[in-house]
């Protein structure tokens, strides 16, 4: 197994003991900032090796995609989970949007074993994180004129990860593979270390989340694992569609399976302020995450090489 | 200069409406204000800090007493009821009165 | 809704004991705390906060007279004599009385 | 012992004058000070402490009335005019009047 | 010499001559945390690659010598000190216990030179951490009921250079040599340049101490000196009796010839209040560490050395 | 293009539309350390391998020249700028001494084409930083015996760039070629990297500062943008007639052209706060710095390269 995944269990486990442990914010800011620019980078560097073409039409299955997937999401957990309006369209959000950093531990995990992945992956991680937030902001206040898109378009489009993430892909792409060596040191060679402090971390936040999963714990727990499959399906069964390869497809699978953690909890809290901000959150971090990681990827994976071989 | 009587405000919420409180704290006529950062514990929990969703600020705002009603108004309409939020009101003294 | 008077306890102390006191402070019926990182100079020294041994925080309590009075009192009793620490209470108006 | 009336001066301020100012403050009869980390805007733009340039300190000082006095006097003499501070004094009571 | 010693040189330097230089508190908990997860990893690595037999038998001797070395620290602190009882156990506590900075720069010492020491070395070094503080708690406090030693064990037992050192030590053990391969870039290239950045912290954080050095200033001084010697010859003679080879045995006396200055701080702090905190501090970080790095190390080696010559 | 200046321009865009991208001061410290460490052990290890004779003469020289900087410049922003005399004090201050950030681009700009510079450059970044500044003081103040000299030596010497260059090239040339190897992965390897992330700030800050510039805004620009030429070429020409090869010639012009935004704001704060500190903040940052990572230093070079031929 991937040793950066005991990290997380580490962190899991001291939080669960309720340790000192901590990360300073700052710390976990860093190590954020270095996983969103290397992602980017990376896949600048890809794109920039490899030019594809029918990249539009690609775009724009992935975009419709997440628009999509929150309206699935939203009538689940609407009947199933009776959850109120503003909180099942804030799980929608969550789940529709994306997990950076599972899609950092599938690149770990993919490169572990040297499978490759199509170099517009970095891109479509950029692409889904907002349309979901979108879509889940509509359903729960549908066309109201008092949503302030501008303020929320300026929150989710030049937030942090939106940001450092098309910034990597347009330097990787303008450096390309020669231009890029003497950043490789901090960027590339170090990219497993930081993602293991940044799952410690991420351990230590999942056991407190997980801790505040009491009201609907049944439905939240059942929900954080078993949504991750028909998702991350739809996101495998697009990626073979559009022609992605085994390791591509296992991202967008990654992709659509993961919840996420850094835009939509912030989007969501200023736009739909009713919604319970620690209901998604303990559930994409507290169980989805963990379950992704540790089972969710291998199957992923097992899946796209299936789709694969048909 | 004599010294003359203000407000302070100082309000206990969470930091990922920094931007748009402060921007109202302005609005509503506060010539300035000063902000903190901070973790505690309340009616909604234990908060923090240990990453950004789940930390607090501090804001204090010394104003007069018609800005110091405003925000509390302001907050009691669009905050109170869903964000962790508390807000106190003291009396202080301040040395360039013209400035607040 | 009228603000209503309550109490402000604000403590400056060492950071190595801020789990203890929190819980005691709950136990002693505050309803929640804010806690901010600090550094400062007193009777007992510089502490800068170079590093964790070193480092002051700064709590602060919104509460009614008879918690206050307990607040002090337990600090006196449990931490006055051995640690670095400051205690003050002033006056504030809070707007939802009902939580403190 | 019964508490005990004082003052307490907080002075918002640019974090570059910090050991100027604390220094002062000593050599002005205060018996300590308590310093955080601090951000704001005022009649001086905004300061958001994205780097040292730009960020504010807050300091508290519990103090007696002249002293309270003494620090006014010199902070208007002395960094009023050039640079962007504010300065405003409550009451308090403390609990070890004789540590002030 | 190793040139990480220098940066504690230019720290003391720049501390006595009060230069504003000053790591902030964040850099200083990312530079320790990756140092204990360093010293873990490195550990539970070399006990995949050459597990051994007989470790109960030298872990129950390791964990002796920790309680023992506090009885004989305090009443030589007692007597010739004149230290008040609170003192003079809070002094036995720290220097029973063990100082990870002078772990590492042992270790970093020994690679300098290519000595190889036995895998276990980090594990005793989390197994010394503990005793000597319990030991020292009961010398300031005797049996008293007050003493709540559940909060205390959670203070000790999950404080985070436990969590970290065995954390990084089962992770290390669980990756294996080559697991571990993605994770070296930041935990073992890194060390070197980590650890010179932390002891330029160190060497500001000992000027500082080393200042507040004023009552009992020579007996301080003194017990900061002369201490370590006969504390590490124990640690070495123990080494050498449970077939540590010299490299191992060096790093023995070190733990044993070194003092705390993590949890037996913030442990002493809770339980024994009455014990002035900065007494050991600068005791431990203000002389004795210094004099261990740029004297004691070198000497406690050719002291191993000479013993398994013998 | 140098891929390292791509993340200043990311960090002008991102700043320029208001993102909420920051880095956390104690990563922005974190980096400044690093880049001032790294300079300061390369120029150490330059100087123990490449030892030189006649260093007092060009020692003198660069010293001179940082005192005749801002007696140049002073006169230009008091009458074409009609600036106050504490504002034009302040401006010739900034501009006489140096920046830290504009001669580590101009490194890396060196090291992307494999030009050599002298060993001896570091120091005159050391060297150059102080003397500009006590000119710029005495411009504003006089000799008034008001100004606490004292204060304010130890707030320019112990400031954090000197001690950390000076002790990076002290412990460099100490520990010599062979004893850094272990600290080259944190400070050699990393170094581009690390510099791109804080041009990122850089470029954050830059864009803030920029926003201030509005009185004056015609005089302020021209002058940060024609500024660097006359001063780099005295750099260069002084470079050249001490026997500088191209590339130390190519960064003495660098040190000359760039304007401080770490050790004059603070020190002018302090002994002129007279002085508007925005204003040359806002033209050094803000204009000055960009031209020079941008358009100048490729100018300084073929400049130093053609008086080469001569
Ligand atoms: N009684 C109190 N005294 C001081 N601070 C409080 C108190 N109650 C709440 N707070 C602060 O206000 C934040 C939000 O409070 P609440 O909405 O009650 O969860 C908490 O996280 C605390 O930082
Ligand atoms: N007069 C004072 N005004 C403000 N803060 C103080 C004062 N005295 C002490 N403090 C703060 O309280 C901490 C502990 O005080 P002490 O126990 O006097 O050392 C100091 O480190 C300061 O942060
Ligand atoms: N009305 C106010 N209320 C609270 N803090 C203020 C106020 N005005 C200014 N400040 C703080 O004091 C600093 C300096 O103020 P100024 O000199 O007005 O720019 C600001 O950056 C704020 O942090
Ligand atoms: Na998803
Ligand atoms: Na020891
Ligand atoms: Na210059």
């Amino acid at each position: 197994m991937d040793p950066v995944i005991w990290f997380f269990a580490l962190g899991i486990v001291a939080g669960a003991l309720r340790s000192d442990l901590k990360l300073p914010p700052a710390i976990y800011d860093l190590l954020s900032m270095l996983l969103l620019l290397a992602i980017g980078l990376k896949g600048g560097v890809e794109l920039a090796r490899n030019p594809f073409d029918g990249l539009l039409v690609q775009v724009i299955l992935v975009v419709a995609m997440g628009l999509v997937l929150p309206l699935l999401i939203f009538p689940a957990a609407r009947t199933l989970g009776r959850l109120s309006r503003a909180n099942a369209a804030s799980v929608a959000a969550h789940y529709g949007s994306v997990s950076v950093a599972t899609f950092a531990v599938g690149i770990s995990y993919l490169g572990g074993r040297s499978i490759a992945y199509d170099s517009q992956l970095p891109l479509f991680l950029v692409l889904l994180e907002i349309p979901a937030i979108v879509v889940g902001i509509l359903l729960a206040r549908g066309l109201k004129e008092k949503t302030r898109w501008g303020r929320l378009a300026h929150e989710m489009f030049l937030g942090k990860s939106i940001v450092l993430l098309l910034g990597g892909l347009v330097i990787g792409w303008l450096a390309g593979p020669a231009g890029i060596v003497p950043l490789e040191p901090l960027f590339f060679d170090l990219f497993k270390g930081v993602l293991a402090l940044f799952l410690l971390e991420m351990g230590l936040i999942a056991a407190t989340e997980f801790r505040t999963l009491r009201q609907n714990a049944l439905f939240l727990l059942a929900f954080g694992l078993l949504a991750p499959l028909p998702l991350a399906a739809i996101g495998a069964l697009l990626g073979w569609s559009i022609g992605l390869n085994p390791g591509g497809t296992t991202l967008l699978a990654v992709l659509a399976g993961s919840g996420s953690y850094i835009a939509a909890p912030a989007a969501m809290r200023i736009a739909v302020p009713a919604a319970n901000p620690s209901l998604p959150l303990a559930m994409s971090l507290g169980v989805t995450f963990p379950f992704n990681i540790f089972v969710g990827i291998p199957l992923y994976l097992a899946f796209a090489e299936w789709l694969h071989r048909l | 200069m004599a010294p003359e009587q203000r407000k302070l405000v100082t309000i206990v919420t969470e930091s990922v409406i920094e931007i748009d409180l402060c921007e109202a704290l302005t609005d509503l006529g506060a010539s300035g204000y000063t902000v903190t950062n901070a973790r505690g514990s309340g009616s909604r929990g234990i908060r923090n800090a240990g990453w950004s969703s789940n930390s607090n600020i501090r804001i204090e705002v010394v104003c007069d007493e018609p800005v110091a009603t405003r925000i509390a108004e302001h907050l009691r309409e669009h905050y109170y009821a869903d964000f962790a939020m508390i807000l106190f009101e003291s009396d202080v003294r301040v040395l360039r009165p013209d400035k607040f």
